[in-house]
């Protein structure tokens, strides 16, 4: 860990705030994407029992 | 073959479902490393002191935050023009992942300035153009939840692309002449190559600005994917329950 | 053309109308900016041009919520875009009819409301100038707002959320052109821009918005 | 006298909300015609006339002769509540050029409610009115979803009159209506013409199947 | 009564309705003063409780436009008004939506937008609070407002109108609070009076707006 | 299984816009039975219908029985765009104290449609669902003005199936409608009963004659 001098708080902060955001948006798009694909294959399989 | 044939849905998603895990390990990888190598092995600005590790996130992210803008402008035109749906997609799957890299350099911006600046906010002209962004950002999204149907708000979201990147420029002076600004100037002139920042500083940064490029490219075509996953299920849907 | 402004106007004068409600929304804006900020009378002069640009803005922006939309519910607009005259024309009238109704009375009324702020004497006339300059541009960007959202039930709150971004640079110049007005500086620079602005959308605007229309009319 | 061509529909296919509702679908109406349009609810009447009146675009095929040819009366009459019977008219008369408004009131029997507020109508009267602005728009082509809804007998006599004489004058009319109007005219059932949904020609959502 | 709330909130959250929005046009007003007034930090400082108070007011003013107007226009209310739910109760409920979906998000945002105008830091803990105990009264108020304006077309600046007069004492006394605190005065006074409105107001005034919404819809 | 007292209106005088309308009206609707109320467009049948509802006061007479009895259905439909089919229907149910909505669902046909949003119907679909409502209102005397507006053949025949299984349980029902719903029930001509407009009893603007 380095010594963030008197500006420890600004500068985890800043990493903590982005690396939280970035998480964020990728799970979110992630479990979108997910439930999207599940939607798909539901509708698809639907779609075949119908003809 | 013409590059158009990757606006056909089924050949974009195999073409993307072939790059994505390359895209994803890059831009993990040059993220990772950038972020570590500039948290760790950097070392403090004279003036500065630590905070110059902030720069490492602050500047990727407000880089991608205006490349975004641009690309769902360069996509929006695309699709008024010649119509092709996963054009329109693309600049919807591409809003919200640039309303998260403005409000990361708005957020890394406003951390940087209390210690250098004495506050958090300043009414600076580049500050506030940001601020402008992210309310273009939180319109457009907004605009593509409210219109119900998929065209319809294609064509609507697109225009006010086009229109509010046009006022965009417009603000972008108005607020220049409105207050001169503290922000530190360009650092890294991508045309002339000269630079103001050290190399010890410089190659991390670079490193980072290309790491959150790649994460983008990543997002958006995944994102995209998933949109386009999401109006084929509608148009099945459509199919099967239209039996009145 | 004339038929729609005939009507237009004379909608807004009666009954339930817009007219004049524009002008009491600015007035108690500025009435209310006192009792929220305090009454000292330095702290007041000295944001009088800004709180009075930025009343008329929000009042323009309240009156526009439904320019279109009622238009809409009633199945007028169906009607207008299958009519003879171009949407175009059509657009640049109900916003002319707009600014008439709204825009026009708040320039004509701002002197009134600047001794309410205790404006500086210098800045009567700038204040005019610029709010007879820029609400035009202020109709016309909101004509187009109106018609983006056209068809969204709710759309006041969104078109708001669309157009502010887009009033900012004709805020910043007429604000700026009052404000320096006021404090006795030079002041033709920004009014140039707004006069620039204001032309400049007064003449395309109208083609943006009745090609957003007609998307929304789908 | 109206000297329009005939309005030509060939293989005409429409949708709504990015699904195909309608194709295959093929026309004339010669001037003097009148033509009935039936079908079950939702089989796409509306989205139909709306296609014809250039309201939306259509996913295929040809539309002739409807460009500024027709007069179009939807589910909304367009009045304004705030405005008197008169007053309503006499915009839509302007709007479309035409002068004069007295056989518009006539023929809807609303002499009687002339300077009434709109808004203050009846269901049945602000219908009449509704239907009377047809006869000022002086296009030849009307185009009318539902136009009886709400009238009673005798103001559907006082209609299909309107039709009638309309017709007389070279007009043409298409009407989509659940009632039997009294009118000379053809039927054509859109129900027959229902896109398969299966091979479904050209929706927005089509690209994606 | 749940499932109106349920109702409302539903609307609220699905696209086109009004969730977010107030939010937006709390952010936006924000935004446009330091525009408008100018970038001096001393002076944003000065005027940020106030301004920072009237634009949650006018947030919760635009928002309200269409709480009865929309249930108005589709034969919601009429159907409500039949319902064996008691009409003031309705409102109550329509009234706490309302506030659920623009009064709270305005508060828990505060803070945040209190930064952009160089808000005191002693100012913070008052603002929220101020806002916390009078964002209900603006709520409620303005459920009268609507009843009074329903059946209107065009109604909402009339409706803004009627209302402003009635916000003006919770403004003072909420403004006051956060100015008083932000200046590091005793702020406990101004704070008691708002309460004393709040409750009064809750309490009595979805009598007044359902007597008033009865005859509206004659 | 209801039990409701008889609707019972005695002398009833009604006005509009300060205007009487309707004078000296009486009727009783007992339970099981339906009452078809006929007159012209602007006879006062939406009036009429409203007054019952308790939507407005009448100029004078008595109604007895309708407090908390009365399921109203108007032009509009009161239907939310953005809720689906099911949403918009479990609402008024709540609304009402009701549990169940497949009944109604099913009564109407829209188990099809039912997640589709409300604001995505054809004009007859949308009627549907505003009828299906009454289905889940529990109330025993429906008030019904105009209910087959843009309605197929199809649908009417669902919407005279439902008001006779209502009847059938003891309800009762008063339609006002312009055309014939096939229904075993007695006719009301409002006509009859127009206010004199030389005596014109009670006004509220009476006070200054
Ligand atoms: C909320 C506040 C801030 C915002 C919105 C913001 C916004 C931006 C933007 C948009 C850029 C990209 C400019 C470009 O690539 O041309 C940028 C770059 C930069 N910012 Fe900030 N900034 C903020 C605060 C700060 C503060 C407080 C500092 C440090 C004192 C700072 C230092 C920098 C530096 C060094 C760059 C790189 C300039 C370059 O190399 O191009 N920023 N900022
Ligand atoms: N957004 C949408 N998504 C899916 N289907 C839709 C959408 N909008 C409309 N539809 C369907 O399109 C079909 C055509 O509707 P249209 O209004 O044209 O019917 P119509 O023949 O006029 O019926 P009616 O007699 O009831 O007025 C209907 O089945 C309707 O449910
Ligand atoms: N504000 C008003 N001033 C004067 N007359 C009015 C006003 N409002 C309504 N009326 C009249 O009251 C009468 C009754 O209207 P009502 O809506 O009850 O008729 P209705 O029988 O339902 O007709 P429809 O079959 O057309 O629906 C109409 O003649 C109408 O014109
Ligand atoms: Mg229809
Ligand atoms: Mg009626």
């Amino acid at each position: 860990m380095p010594d963030l001098g008197k500006y420890a708080v600004e500068v985890l902060g800043a990493y903590g705030a982005t690396l939280v955001l970035l998480a964020a948006l990728v799970l979110v798009s992630l479990r979108r994407g997910r439930a999207a694909r599940a939607a798909l294959d539901a509708a698809e399989a639907e779609g075949h029992r119908h003809g | 073959m013409s590059l158009w044939q990757y606006a056909n849905p089924v050949k974009f998603l195999t073409l993307s479902a072939r790059l994505q895990p390359t895209l994803w390990a890059a831009a993990a990888i040059c993220v990772g490393t950038a972020l570590i190598w500039g948290f760790f092995f950097t070392p403090d600005d004279i003036r500065q002191g630590s905070t110059v590790k902030i720069i490492y996130l602050h500047v990727p992210a407000a880089l991608m935050a205006i490349n975004a803008w641009f690309m769902m402008l360069v996509t929006s035109l695309i699709w008024l023009v010649r119509r092709h749906h996963v054009s329109a997609l693309a600049a919807k799957a591409a809003a919200p992942v640039g309303l998260v890299m403005t409000l990361i350099a708005l957020i890394t911006g406003a951390l940087w300035g209390q210690p250098m600046w004495g506050t958090w906010w300043v009414w600076d002209p580049r500050l506030t153009s940001f601020l402008i962004l992210f309310l273009f950002y939180l319109g457009y999204i907004a605009l593509w939840e409210a219109v119900e149907d998929p065209d319809t708000a294609a064509d609507l979201t697109s225009m006010l692309c086009l229109v509010g990147s046009v006022f965009a420029v417009l603000s972008r002076y108005a607020v220049k002449f409105w207050n001169q600004g503290l922000h530190q100037g360009t650092s890294v002139p991508v045309v002339t190559g000269g630079r103001s920042v050290a190399d010890v500083f410089f190659y991390p940064l670079v490193l980072s600005m290309l790491g959150f490029g790649l994460l983008f490219v990543a997002l958006v075509l995944y994102r995209t994917g998933t949109e386009i996953r999401l109006r084929r299920t509608r148009a099945l849907q459509a199919r099967m329950g239209r039996d009145l | 053309m004339r038929a729609l402004l005939k009507r237009d106007l004379a909608l807004a004068f009666r009954a339930g109308g817009g007219f004049g409600l524009g002008l009491a929304f600015f007035l108690i804006v500025t009435l209310l900016v006192p009792f929220s900020i305090g009454p000292e009378p330095g702290l007041l002069s000295a944001i009088a041009p800004g709180v009075l640009w930025l009343g008329a803005l929000l009042a323009c922006l309240l009156s526009l919520d439904r320019l279109l939309a009622l238009d809409y519910e009633d199945g007028t607009l169906d009607l207008l875009a299958t009519a003879p005259l171009p949407l175009e024309a059509a657009l640049s009238v109900k916003a002319l009819a707009h600014w008439l109704t709204t825009g026009l009375p708040l320039v004509l009324a701002a002197p009134l409301f600047g001794l309410l702020l205790n404006l500086a004497p210098s800045g009567y006339v700038w204040l005019v100038a610029s709010l007879a300059l820029g609400t035009p541009a202020l109709s016309v960007i909101g004509t187009f707002g109106a018609a983006l959202t056209v068809g969204i039930k709710r759309g006041g709150l969104l078109m708001s959320l669309l157009i502010l971004p887009l009033y900012v640079p004709t805020l910043i110049f007429g604000a700026e052109a009052a404000r320096r007005g006021a404090e006795g500086l030079a002041a033709t620079t920004p009014l140039a821009m707004l006069a620039g602005i204001t032309c400049a959308c007064v003449a395309l605007m109208p083609f943006a918005s009745a090609a957003v229309l007609r998307m929304g009319l789908r | 006298m109206f000297e329009p061509l005939p309005l030509v529909v060939s293989d005409l296919a429409i949708a709504r909300g990015g699904v195909p509702v309608l194709q295959g679908l093929s026309f004339t109406l010669a001037p003097g015609g009148a033509l009935v349009l039936r079908g079950a609810n939702g089989a796409g009447k509306t989205t139909l006339l709306r296609t014809l009146a250039g309201l939306q675009a259509p996913l295929g095929g040809r539309i002739v002769g409807a460009e500024e040819q027709i007069a179009y009366a939807g589910h909304a009459d367009g009045l304004k509540a705030m405005l008197s019977v008169v007053e309503n008219l006499r915009f839509w008369a302007e709007v479309f050029g035409q002068g004069d408004i007295k056989p518009a009131l006539d023929a809807y029997a609303l002499q009687p409610l002339a300077d009434r507020l709109a808004g203050t109508l009846s269901a049945g009267q602000k219908r009449r009115l509704g239907l009377a602005r047809l006869l000022v728009t002086g296009r030849p082509v009307w185009v009318l979803d539902e136009p009886t809804v709400s009238l009673d007998a005798a103001a559907v006599a006082m209609f299909a009159d309107a039709v009638r004489a309309h017709l007389g004058q070279g007009g043409a009319a298409l009407i989509a209506t659940h009632i039997d109007l009294g009118l000379d005219a053809e039927v054509l059932e859109v129900g027959t013409f229902r896109a398969d949904p299966v091979a479904r020609a050209g929706a927005s959502d089509e690209a994606f199947l």
